[in-house]
């Protein structure tokens, strides 16, 4: 309690600048969703494992020294020592560079599926949404006949047409993933087309395009960034399921999947040269989907404060 | 309704005409035909003969209409690689086996995973909610294949309790057996586990949010009872939404189940077909997988009706 | 009233929505009036009445279903290129929902700048900057604010910036939609005297939405009430208030609760109490909207719908039941 | 105590608190207030301003891990404190002893559930009824609550029943146990005036029946002058001024109570007169200030407004106010004159 | 209570059934002769045709129908015995066969097997309509290539059943090897009647077929099982000693390993690291072990059409040079962990005058391979001078090849991956892998010519050397990369009618040199063989070349 003098009674009323005065601090709705994550220690730890394996994508292969290709069988086979930290495959290679080097070839496969995924997604679902009508009834239809159809069909037929490459294998992995992100998108800009915020755009003159750029994209990142997040690890997992039906990735080029499914052949003498690759593939599949929780969280505009 | 279920067939005859025509097309892109392996060292004529023998020697607008006549009145043709087998026989003799595979494995996933899910939300920030997080992990993340090997050796190789392969036949085709059927369930219904769990969680979550479970909380109402009569049910949307998607997957996604526990189902099937080309076994089973999965999007929108009463089959919503 | 010109004019405007399988919600029936010049119309009638959609379809935000909306004598509905932008640059309209209203991704400055951007009124930056600080201070905010997200505003905050954003293309005409539902009364009175301001100082002309018949007397020179996607009463605010005609602005007026304990209970027993249901607005029958609800419902309620007709001294209303006390 | 009758509840130096990303909200910062058998008590207050959290406090709706209710904290129902309370007690405190009417009554209705069985299933917990029994009683409470053909109402879902009609349901949901304190939160600020006058009427009919103690919360003083018998004026998470509603009307004391009385619209107002208003916004329960909370925006700020957080001042007959003001040191103030307009 | 169930693989003969002998594997107090005399064999996938004139799935072809003779596997190669026929007469300017029948010799039905069955498979075989691909078989027959080629009638082919147990055939010119084709499957009998009501489905459906073997198709469930029984209407059936075979369509290495480890498979094929885990267990004596040559080599071949991609295999040195760039012992021991290292294109397993071919002469590129094995100066020395003599400038680091593959196992990928490492390490130069997953995505690449070498190889149809030496005349097969040299043909055409062993055994040489030393037309890889491990309860399990790969025509089970 402070002292009570007569000066401390005199009225002095409010001042002009403290009305309106924001005790908030000036941040924008990303450094709000990041400072929101930042109190959330799983999904920062699922952060810091990404960033780690980022790096030792980059750097993994490198750090022992030994080519994750060349082969040197008079070593093969052998188990995790000193020399070799996670031992040597069937040709003699350092599985610890080799299971880098197909992290790295699994979450590349993984951005780009999930990039191609979410642009031609986010592209087919506006139309959908724009036109609606009749082109919406046929575009929806697209959609319904690619999902009825099994998708593994889909994707060893493109695999067959295509070939066996890096490129027809993101065209095959992305090629059925991208219904589910067209649907959201559809129904997030029909929702956002009866916004308050978009009237108020069209009221001005705004012209479609703006409205798409300005207000449909900034306002359905948050989601495109979650469908992002479960799709990731969504494709890492397809892409190992392809490898084990000889579809994945040519040799010599290597990813997580056919790692893992070459270690399952050897599972029974060299049980190393399985569980190291899948214990990569289970680190790196949580580690996106904490961090899609997290995102949720972090995102979900009702737990805005 | 009458006027409805018209209306919902005819659209699913539809998309089935759609989805018999796409894939014709696209294997028609495929290099190669089903036949090259066979006739590589045959004479130029026999070949000839075998090319017409399978309707092959015709042009591709005329081979789609004798396909798709082929599909309207259910004849779907011979296999090209394994002469004699036809898709009939295929619907006949392996789509029960995988049925009752799929069966079990969505029911029993669904079962654990809606229990795990439940777990996780109500007991959320706490261990069990990790421990179930870290659990679904592992199920999608380790493949089947892997986990159907694991659970062959310990528990058919070493303990010996259940058959190492096999799976029910004749009489004991759907209720019979069981013990040739556990491991191969078990092998393939963690994926199902895992992703119901997660699901039912997210959802369970969003429902506790609602007024409607402070409506019910402030009638002095058992968490149980609360759990039960107000959240569970409203939670089932997104659940049922997932199902098509879970049956779809069923079939062409035990393959790898089927093939190492030796059950004659009709992924091992397909997969083989595939990749012969084998272009008429394809197209059947396509058709008769994308009919099974529309018919499961048809009860899944029954199912909506039933579970939430503000959506109307004929309106979308009210 | 002696004549004046004629700003918006609205004649038999319809406008349908289709909710699915035939059935049509008739949220805008038939709807005819004219505003003036600077005045303040004022619109009431209940939640869903079809208060926001009559506001949008004037101009043109919605497609009409039917009649005409004439803006200074050119359809609003048929306006293209020039013409069109032009009258976007002139009519504007404020928001019912202030935290729905503004773009959360964006900031204040690119809120209110948006009208400039699409309308070139700055030549450079720096103008555009300027003329943001000005209206940002023109509806009583700070410069400072302009960096800011809409999430770190209050309610009241929030409807300024909506109000800056509608100003800054120096408009003629403007629709306020229930511009003061969403906020408590200490921050409502803020608002209502701002738009007071503004007009006196400016000469706008507003087409005031509101269902708080107490701001809506306040602010309007005339007052318009909607009972279920028609006009039923038509006058002056003066007069509305002291001679409501139609039993549904009766009943209304009656109910409107008074902030004063004693003359609230002793109102209570006079309030006048409506019977029946809101029937609902999808595939109505014809006849009087209101007839369901009304105590003076005779047997032509059910089978015609009644017209807005003057009763003196430019006071429409539309009811059978008036038309025949008035003979 | 200064009334005879048994305070039926009193809250005492009540603090709730939400956990966020962003910080602890200090959503109710210390509220003290009684209430009396068949008594309506109205808070009042902007947005905000902690009322629905009070309710839910009262209500034992305040969960973890986000919620928090203060060491210190009372909550005295009949004598007895039901912060204290375990779960047998609990259950059948919540709906039995005290029940709520929310705001938005389409989002407090079970959208999967016929209303009937919500209307029962309080009845079941409760009253110990059969299912039959509950039905048919559920029916009897629709009547009750004025719904034509209540016999087909119970069985319909929410959804097929317009919004003042919902807020029925709410209020028979709320009524079935016959409870001794019901908490109205806005039950009617989603409505149009005329279904409102008839809620209010339902509510009041039940009160006078049935002894019914009110809490009714609001911020549309139409309202409470209708119903309430006493009124607390809360911001910023605390009781600024209490009293009868006459004292609250006539003669307020505080500056925030002027305020808002003030910017009422009246209907004998000239046309665009400028109204009263209460200038700048309230403060950001994260980080509230040291002295009284309306200090920024009040035209009688003195310097010690910052710097303390006055206490209440008892005025005659249970009135009470928080304003350094009425400090003998302050300088004397009335109410201004200018009701609702300057 | 799983014995009453209805079960499509008895898995349980260790697992779960009660039955006291299918558990106790190790139970020593049982009499032999209280074995349930039933075996429990392994395959990865069933032939799904049963038309013998197919030659579609040999394996069981063998065992469950019968030609005129049998071939029976032995430790030094295969030996024929004569089967449906007692004797055969061999005209002396070798061009008349006479077969006489056994007369007790019987169908499954009972109805005993006639010359008239032989005539009717034979005329099948060679039916224009028909197309079978083995058709080339019994071209030699008097007038039985026009008759296939649509120019001449079936009357004039000299195939004649002379009464119902004398069988004729002519051929055109004396061949030393008709006698070993006749242990192929397309030469065996056919029931007319039978085939001929099945129409269309002869050879589809397995339920239309009879049988004239030790054992008969009793069940087959796709994908899953197959069950043998004991023919008892086979001539010989007194000397079948299995009631039952039981066939599991096991996909996965693993899980066969865990069925041999528990009893319930008797024979496992080894590959693989499981070959150096059973050796141990065979050497410590708890298990039997079998080890054979098999008639098969796996080459590099190389793209005579274009010269490939590159454009560079026309030349031979280039073509040497990425021959002896590998390996072939590392490549065996790292790849694969057995078969045999190859030097010449016709396997051990091949015989000729009863001894193995590859015995009694020098394998034809080892010597010249041991000049530059490991040698990379001289290997790439050996390049260079083909890209000479080709005229092409471009430096030898800069050069790139492309390498055909299929396939999808690790086994597959290894391979691919070693051959590619090693040519590129050994002659610097690039290769580029051109993968497809299955094999008729693999013949429409190689029919593109995409590809300057390929993994290929050729599994012999009958033993005889030539059957080796003919796939590289010229138009022949495709699938060798279109060689063409009309020297090769021409001596490979001197051999026609010529019954001199000595000669035909020089003519061998020199072709077989020709082929690889001189012209480089592929590169041998390795030669295959067969690994068997047997429980000890197994006895007289065998395997042969050319006739049942798993031989069980005598097998018992003894001391189960
Ligand atoms: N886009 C739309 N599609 C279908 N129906 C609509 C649409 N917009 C409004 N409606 C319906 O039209 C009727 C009138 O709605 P409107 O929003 O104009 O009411 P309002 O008077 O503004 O109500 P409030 O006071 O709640 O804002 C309502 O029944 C509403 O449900
Ligand atoms: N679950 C919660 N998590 C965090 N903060 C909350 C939560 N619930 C309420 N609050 C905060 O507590 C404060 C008081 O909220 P409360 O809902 O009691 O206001 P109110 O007076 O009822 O306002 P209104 O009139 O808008 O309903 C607000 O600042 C609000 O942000
Ligand atoms: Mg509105
Ligand atoms: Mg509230």
């Amino acid at each position: 309690m402070p002292e009570l003098t007569p000066g401390k009674f005199e009225i002095i009323g409010y001042k002009k600048d403290d009305i309106n005065k924001i005790t908030r601090p000036a941040i924008s709705y990303w450094q709000d969703a990041w400072r929101r994550l930042k109190k959330n220690p799983i999904a920062m730890v699922s952060i810091a494992v990404l960033i780690v394996m980022v790096i030792m994508v980059i750097i993994g292969p490198m750090i022992r020294g030994y080519d994750y290709v060349t082969m040197n069988v008079a070593q093969k086979n052998l188990t995790p020592s000193s020399k070799y930290w996670f031992g040597t495959d069937n040709l003699g290679r350092d599985l610890f560079s080799r299971i880098w080097a197909g992290a790295r070839a699994s979450i590349i496969i993984a951005l780009v599926a999930t990039a191609l995924k979410l642009v031609f997604g986010t592209l087919y679902g506006a139309l959908m949404a724009h036109f609606g009508g009749w082109v919406d009834e046929v575009l929806m239809r697209v959609i319904e006949v690619i999902n009825s159809i099994p998708s593994l069909l889909i994707t060893i037929l493109i695999m067959m047409v295509l070939g066996n490459s890096l490129f027809s294998l993101l065209v095959a992995l992305s090629i059925t993933a991208w219904c589910n992100t067209a649907r959201q998108v559809r129904g997030m800009i029909k929702q956002l087309r009866e916004s308050e915020y978009v009237y108020a755009a069209e009221v001005l003159g705004a012209k479609p395009i703006r409205i798409i750029f300005k207000h449909y994209i900034p306002n359905m990142l948050g989601i495109l960034i979650l469908d992002a997040s479960t799709a990731i690890p969504g494709f890492i997992f397809t892409e190992a399921g392809l490898s084990f039906l000889g579809i994945g990735l040519k040799s010599p080029a290597i990813s997580l999947g056919v790692l893992i499914s070459m270690g399952q052949h050897s599972m029974d003498f060299y049980p190393y040269q399985l569980f190291f690759p899948c214990l990569l593939l289970c680190i790196i599949v949580m580690a996106f989907n904490l961090l899609g929780d997290g995102l949720r969280d972090a995102l979900d505009p009702k737990l805005r404060q | 309704m009458g006027k409805y279920l018209i209306r919902r067939v005819a659209e699913m005859i539809l998309t089935l005409f759609l989805i018999a025509t796409a894939t014709f097309f696209l294997l028609e892109a495929v290099p190669g035909d089903p036949l090259t392996q066979r006739a590589e060292k045959l004479a130029p004529t026999v070949k000839a003969n075998l090319y017409k023998r399978y309707g092959l020697d015709k042009p591709m607008m005329e081979r789609y209409a004798i396909t798709m006549k082929g599909i309207a009145t259910g004849d779907f043709g011979e296999s090209f690689v394994y002469a004699g087998q036809t898709v009939q026989g295929l619907i006949h003799d392996r789509l029960p086996v995988s049925a009752r595979l799929g069966v079990q494995q969505v029911l029993l996933g669904i079962t654990v995973g809606l229990l795990l899910g439940i777990l996780a939300a109500m007991k959320r920030g706490t261990i069990a909610d990790y421990l179930v997080i870290v659990l679904s992990v592992l199920m999608i993340s380790v493949p089947s294949l892997i986990f159907g090997l694991l659970l062959q050796k310990i528990f058919a190789g070493n303990l010996k309790w259940f058959p190492t392969i096999g799976w029910p036949a004749g009489k004991d085709l759907w209720f019979g057996g069981w013990e040739y059927t556990v491991l191969p369930t078990l092998a393939g219904c963690f994926g199902y586990i895992a992703a119901y769990a997660r699901l039912l969680k997210t959802s369970m979550l969003d429902v506790i949010g609602q007024d409607y479970v402070m409506t019910a909380e402030s009638k002095g109402l058992s968490k149980g009872a609360i759990i039960r009569k107000h959240i569970l049910r409203n939670s089932f949307i997104p659940v049922i939404t997932q199902l098509p998607m879970s049956v779809a997957m069923c079939i062409t996604g035990s393959f790898f189940i089927e093939s190492i526990f030796s059950i004659p189902g009709i992924g091992q099937y397909y997969v083989t077909a595939v990749n012969n080309q084998d272009l008429s076994i394809l197209m059947g089973e396509t058709v008769i997988l994308a009919a099974m999965y529309i018919i499961v999007l048809f009860i899944t929108d029954l199912l909506y009706v039933a579970v939430d009463p503000r959506i109307s089959l004929t309106g979308k919503n009210s | 009233m002696e004549e004046k010109e004629i700003v918006l004019s609205v004649q038999h405007l319809k406008k349908y929505f289709s909710v699915g399988k035939g059935e049509v919600l008739k949220a805008v029936d038939d709807v005819s009036f004219d505003i003036y010049k600077g005045e303040t119309l004022g619109m009431v009638g209940e939640s869903g009445c079809g208060k926001t959609t009559c506001g949008r379809t004037c101009i043109g935000l919605y497609d009409k279903t039917d009649g005409q909306v004439l803006y200074k004598g050119k359809d609003v509905h048929g306006l293209t290129g020039k013409e069109r932008f032009e009258f976007k640059r002139q009519v504007q309209m404020v928001f019912q929902d202030p935290y729905g209203s503004l773009d959360p991704r964006m900031t204040v400055s690119d809120i209110i700048g948006e009208g400039i951007d699409i309308h070139h009124l700055a030549a450079n930056k720096k103008e555009r900057q300027n003329m943001i600080y000005d209206y940002l201070e023109m509806v009583g905010l700070n410069r400072e604010h302009a960096n800011r997200f809409v999430h770190e505003f209050s309610g009241g905050q929030r409807q300024r910036i909506g109000i800056a954003r509608a100003l800054v293309v120096q408009p003629e005409f403007m629709v306020l939609d229930e511009p003061i539902s969403a906020l408590d009364v200490s921050i409502q009175a803020q608002i209502v005297n701002l738009l007071v301001e503004l007009q006196k100082k400016m000469g706008f002309t507003y087409l005031f939405v509101a269902h708080d018949l107490s701001m809506v007397k306040h602010i309007s020179d005339r007052v318009a009430v909607l009972y279920l996607g028609t006009l039923v009463e038509l006058t002056s605010s003066k007069q509305l208030y002291s001679d409501p005609r139609h039993p549904y602005t009766q009943a209304l007026l009656s109910a409107i609760p008074i902030a004063d304990p004693e003359i609230e209970q002793e109102r209570d027993k006079s309030k006048i109490k409506l019977e029946g249901e809101v029937p609902s607005p999808i595939n109505t029958k014809p006849g009087c909207k209101f007839r369901s609800r009304c105590k003076y419902a005779m047997p032509i309620c059910e089978k015609e719908m009644p017209a807005l007709k003057d009763v003196g001294d430019h006071h429409y209303v539309a009811c059978h039941y008036c038309e025949m006390t008035e003979d | 105590m200064m009334n005879e009758k048994k305070h039926i509840l009193e809250v005492k130096n009540l603090k709730v608190s939400y956990h966020t990303y962003a910080g602890e909200v200090k959503s109710v910062r210390g509220v003290s207030f009684y209430l009396d058998k068949g008594e309506a008590l109205a808070i009042v207050g902007e947005s905000g301003c902690g009322k629905s959290v009070t309710a839910k406090a009262i209500m034992g709706l305040i969960k973890g891990p986000q919620g928090e209710i203060k060491d210190g904290s009372e909550i005295l129902y009949n004598g007895s404190n039901i912060l204290k309370y375990n779960k047998s007690k609990w259950k059948e405190y919540k709906g039995g002893e005290c029940a709520i009417i929310f705001q938005d009554a389409l989002a407090a209705l079970n959208p999967t559930m016929i209303v009937g069985k919500q209307i029962a299933e309080n009845l079941m917990v409760h009253k110990q009824m059969s299912k039959q029994e509950a039905a048919k009683e559920a029916v009897e409470m629709l009547r009750l609550v004025g719904i034509p053909e209540p016999e087909k109402r119970v069985e319909q879902y929410p959804h097929e029943f317009s919004g003042g009609m919902r807020q029925r349901v709410m209020i028979a949901i709320a009524f079935a146990c016959d409870p001794n304190l019901l908490i109205c939160d806005e039950p009617t600020t989603a409505l149009d005036v005329t279904i409102q006058g008839q809620i209010l009427d339902i509510i009041k009919d039940l009160q006078k029946k049935r002894e019914v103690s009110v809490i009714m919360i609001t911020h549309d003083l139409g309202v409470v002058a209708n119903i309430a018998q006493r009124i607390a004026v809360m911001y910023s998470g605390m009781i600024v001024e209490s009293g009868s509603a006459k004292d609250i009307f006539y003669t307020p004391k505080h500056p925030y109570t002027w305020a808002l009385i003030q910017s009422v619209p009246r209907l004998d107002l000239e046309n665009k007169q400028t109204l009263m208003s209460i200038p700048g916004t309230p403060p950001d329960l994260l980080d509230p200030p040291v002295g009284c909370p309306f200090s920024t925006r009040c035209s009688y700020c003195m310097q010690i407004c910052r710097e303390a957080m006055p206490e209440a001042t008892e005025f005659e007959d249970g009135h009470q106010a928080a304003c350094w003001l009425h400090h003998p040191m302050a300088p004397k103030v009335d109410m201004p004159d200018f009701r609702g307009g300057k | 209570s799983s014995g009453k169930t209805e079960v499509a693989t008895a898995g349980d003969t260790a697992g779960t059934s009660s039955t006291p002998d299918a558990t106790a594997s190790n139970d020593t107090t049982k009499d032999s002769g209280d074995s349930v005399q039933e075996l429990n064999l392994r395959a990865t996938a069933f032939g799904n045709n049963y038309d013998v004139q197919d030659m579609g799935w040999r394996w069981m072809m063998a065992e469950c129908y019968e030609g005129l003779l049998r071939d029976v596997g032995g430790a030094d190669g295969d030996k024929f015995e004569l089967a449906g026929a007692e004797s055969i007469d061999v005209s002396e300017d070798g061009l008349t066969y006479t077969f006489h029948l056994r007369q007790n010799a019987k169908w499954s039905d009972g109805k005993p097997v006639t010359a008239n069955d032989y005539k009717y498979g034979w005329d099948r075989l060679l039916d224009p309509n028909k197309g079978y691909s083995y058709a080339a078989f019994i071209f030699n027959v008097v007038g039985a290539e026009e008759y296939y080629n649509g120019k001449g009638s079936l009357d004039d082919v000299a195939i004649k059943a002379l009464d119902d147990y004398t069988f004729e055939v002519k051929l055109k010119v004396a061949d030393p090897t008709f006698e070993s084709k006749l242990v192929a499957t397309p030469l065996y009998p056919t029931r007319q009647d039978i085939a001929e009501a099945a129409g269309d489905n002869w050879g589809k459906d397995w339920k239309l077929s009879v049988y004239n073997g030790p054992y008969i198709l009793s069940d087959l469930v796709e994908d899953n099982k197959m069950v043998w029984t004991k023919n008892p209407n086979y001539w010989d059936a007194a000397n079948v000693k299995l009631e039952k075979v039981n066939w599991f369509d096991i996909a996965e290495d693993a899980t066969a390993a865990t069925m041999f480890d528990n009893g319930q498979l008797d024979v496992i094929n080894g590959s693989g690291d499981y070959l150096k885990k059973y050796d141990e267990e065979a050497s410590a004596g708890k298990i039997q072990s079998l080890s054979t040559q098999y008639p098969g080599t796996v080459m590099l071949g190389y793209e005579f059409k274009n010269g490939g991609e590159s454009g560079l295999m026309k030349n031979v040195n280039i073509r040497k040079a990425i021959s002896y760039s590998i390996n072939r012992d590392e490549m065996v021991g790292a790849v694969y962990g057995r078969y045999t290292p190859a030097y010449g294109l016709i396997a051990p397993a091949i015989t000729f005058n009863e001894k193995s071919y590859r015995a009694q002469t020098e394998e034809p590129i080892s010597a010249e391979y041991k000049e530059y094995a490991g040698d990379k100066a001289k290997l790439q020395e050996l390049f260079q001078k083909g890209l000479d003599e080709l005229g092409v400038k471009t430096p030898i680091s800069d050069v790139k090849i492309v390498l055909l593959t299929s396939g999808s196992s690790t086994q597959n990928q290894t391979e691919r991956e070693y051959l590619k490492q090693s040519i590129e390490q050994n002659l610097g130069i690039k290769v580029e892998l051109n993968t497809v997953g299955d094999s008729s995505l693999f013949t429409s690449e190689r029919d593109a010519f995409h590809f300057d070498i390929m993994i290929t190889g050729w599994w012999s149809d009958y033993n005889d050397p030539l059957d080796y030496l003919d796939i590289f005349r010229t138009g022949v097969y495709h699938s060798y990369g279109l060689y063409s040299n009309k020297d090769y043909d021409a001596l490979l055409d001197s051999l026609t009618g010529l019954k001199d062993t000595t000669k035909r055994f020089e003519v061998y040489q020199q072709l077989e040199n020709k082929l690889l030393l001189e012209d480089c037309a592929a590169a041998p890889l390795y030669y295959s063989d067969n690994h068997f491990y047997i429980q000890n309860w197994v006895k007289d399990f065998n395997t042969s070349s050319f006739g049942a790969s798993q031989e069980v025509y005598h097998t018992s089970i003894s001391g189960k």
